[in-house]
């Protein structure tokens, strides 16, 4: 840590307040408690977490959904899973994982525009997600009925454990490729059929 | 030219139209629309006989599919207009870009999948304040009601519900099309011609239209009638051609989609 | 720290628990957990706390009401309680009300009386109403096992301004909730969920 003197009780401020923290601490909260520059924060922070990795501690301090937390480092999972006795969470099940997807990428959207793209009605999963609290209402489409419209919530992205959406990989990545367009191209060919083709 | 299909779970008509090409991606030129169309009704089957919920939008995707299918049956496809031709790739783009949608977002669920996976291994802290500070802590009870008490008792007390799309009204296609055969097989000789809109005039159902569709198609097969649409969403013409000698419905043998 | 070699891994684990523990943690049971000796525990844990006086953290590994518990430094406290006075949202939990109002109703009740009720170990949500007083014991099972149970306070009726708790609003026969009525509406069957219902 740098500018060790100056910056010591900044530090360990930071680390008191965390360890009483229920959820992340945004830096902007900690900027105004400690009167400091949120950039100077946002500095300590990256320095502390470096600090705890090199001591090679079991927790570490991480950025989730826009603020800082403590957590229990992954490597050291099993012990924390046999002290949580519930500790093993629940998998999403791949309608869960699909439409949270589409929320995360098109949001905000309405429940007729996941129907859409998934075929299927969604309503079941949109009504588990939004109980877990991955996703919620965050609009109404301006539009005739007034749709509610679906966004992911700071829930989600700790629990993909990302700091933001910035942060979810491009879209453009997992645009399918040429083979894949093309043999979707041959499956719905419509082209006059092969000679022993089934009428 | 049967189909063994595997038994996983298929979220939607989508996934298992990707399921049903993508598997055959191994060799390409071996995919064909009438193998894919054949396996998706007689996995729509599947899935009901074995009574998973399958929603109606599997159906509507395979009359899409079907109807697909069918403009490669229809005879005149020499002197099609290029406005026909161009409408036809147009609703077969549709399908493919709704495809490639749907795949993009499968895996994009995989890769949230990952990442979930890597951060439930860590465990926020989520202790809050101590004893030493009990007084600061702010009351949680500040501005709930009785009411609210009760609000959450019975949300508590309230079975969650699973919704499944109820299939009482849903027959199973190959019933279906059976009855069908024969009431086309009744009706069609007397009346000789009519358009496919007045065949299914009296349906409300959309699956009833589909499955008088499915109907049309068999007897089209068994060449006891001819097809004609002069255009595209155009009105289809069904002539009776099969002579004025009743046609014992047991007599036609039903294709039950199994490949 | 000593026989860093060996205890490292133990010593981790520690810090790893102790980083999600709600409540102090018994030494009995991280010996337990890390299978080593309570003697060794308690000696990795001295030592850890020493380390972390040492390194000048702004938080502490004490040994309150027989465990370990990490915490805030005491000097720290004004920092902390700036925090907790501006930075902390007052809410209560759905999964805390729903308890509560269980409780509320059914008193009084066992944890597992609750838990079948809620479907999950209410055990952490159980903690928090009784440090907050809005529950308490009340009585023990007369049955084998001698469960507690558990009932709410006089504080939680004067926070609701009720004079008893017959002036709790009374529950009719059975109030379908709106997502219920909603399903219903729109020709869906309702089924009791399976045990492994899909997200």
């Amino acid at each position: 840590m740098s500018n060790m003197q100056f910056d010591a009780e900044t530090v360990r401020a930071i680390e008191a307040i965390l360890m009483v923290a229920v959820e992340p601490v945004a830096p902007d909260l900690l900027a105004q408690l400690l009167e400091q520059p949120t950039a100077v924060i946002d500095r300590l922070c990256i320095e502390l977490a470096a600090a705890y990795d090199e001591a090679g501690h079991g927790f570490q301090l991480v950025k989730v959904a826009g603020g800082y937390r403590n957590q229990s480092h992954a490597d050291l999972a099993p012990y924390v899973e046999r002290f949580l006795l519930d500790g093993q969470r629940a998998r999403m099940s791949a309608a869960a994982l699909e439409t949270l997807a589409i929320v995360a990428y098109k949001q905000p959207l309405s429940r007729a525009q996941i129907a859409s793209i998934r075929g299927v009605d969604p309503d079941g999963v949109l009504r588990t997600l939004q109980a877990r609290g991955y996703i919620t209402e965050v609009a109404r489409d301006p539009g005739p009925g007034q749709a509610i419209l679906y966004g992911t919530t700071g829930s989600f992205l700790e629990k993909l454990g990302l700091n933001s959406l910035a942060d979810l990989p491009p879209i453009a990545e997992f645009v399918p490729g040429a083979d894949v367009v093309e043999a979707l191209e041959h499956g719905l060919r419509i082209d006059a059929p092969a000679p022993d083709a089934p009428a | 030219m049967a189909f063994a299909v595997a038994t996983p779970v298929f979220e939607g008509p989508f996934d298992l139209l990707l399921h049903l090409i993508l598997r055959e991606q191994v060799d390409i030129y071996e995919v064909s629309l009438s193998r894919i169309v054949d396996a998706y009704l007689a996995e729509i089957e599947r899935l009901q006989v074995i009574d998973l919920d399958v929603a109606t939008e599997f159906l509507l995707i395979a009359a899409t599919l079907v109807e697909l299918k069918a403009r490669r049956l229809l005879p005149g496809r020499d002197d099609v207009d290029l406005d026909d031709e161009l409408a036809l790739w147009e609703e077969r783009d549709l399908l493919l870009a709704r495809l490639l949608e749907c795949k993009t977002f499968k895996d994009v669920a995989g890769v949230f999948s990952r990442l979930a996976d890597d951060a439930d291994r860590s465990y926020p802290r989520t202790a809050g304040a101590d004893q030493r500070y009990e007084d600061l802590t702010p009351d949680l009870l500040e501005g709930i009601t009785a009411t609210r008490i009760r609000a959450a008792y019975v949300r508590a007390i309230t079975p969650k519900p699973v919704q499944r799309i109820d299939l009482f009204h849903v027959a199973p296609v190959r019933a279906s099309v059976a009855d069908a055969v024969a009431e086309l097989l009744d009706e069609l000789p007397r009346v000789g011609r009519i358009s496919f809109r007045r065949l299914t005039n009296g349906l409300v159902e959309r699956l009833d239209v589909i499955v008088r569709f499915l109907a049309v198609l068999e007897l089209f097969k068994q060449g006891v009638i001819e097809l004609d649409q002069d255009e595209l969403f155009g009105e289809i013409d069904v002539r009776w051609t099969g002579g004025l000698e009743p046609v014992a419905a047991g007599s036609i043998p039903i294709d039950d989609y199994e490949g």
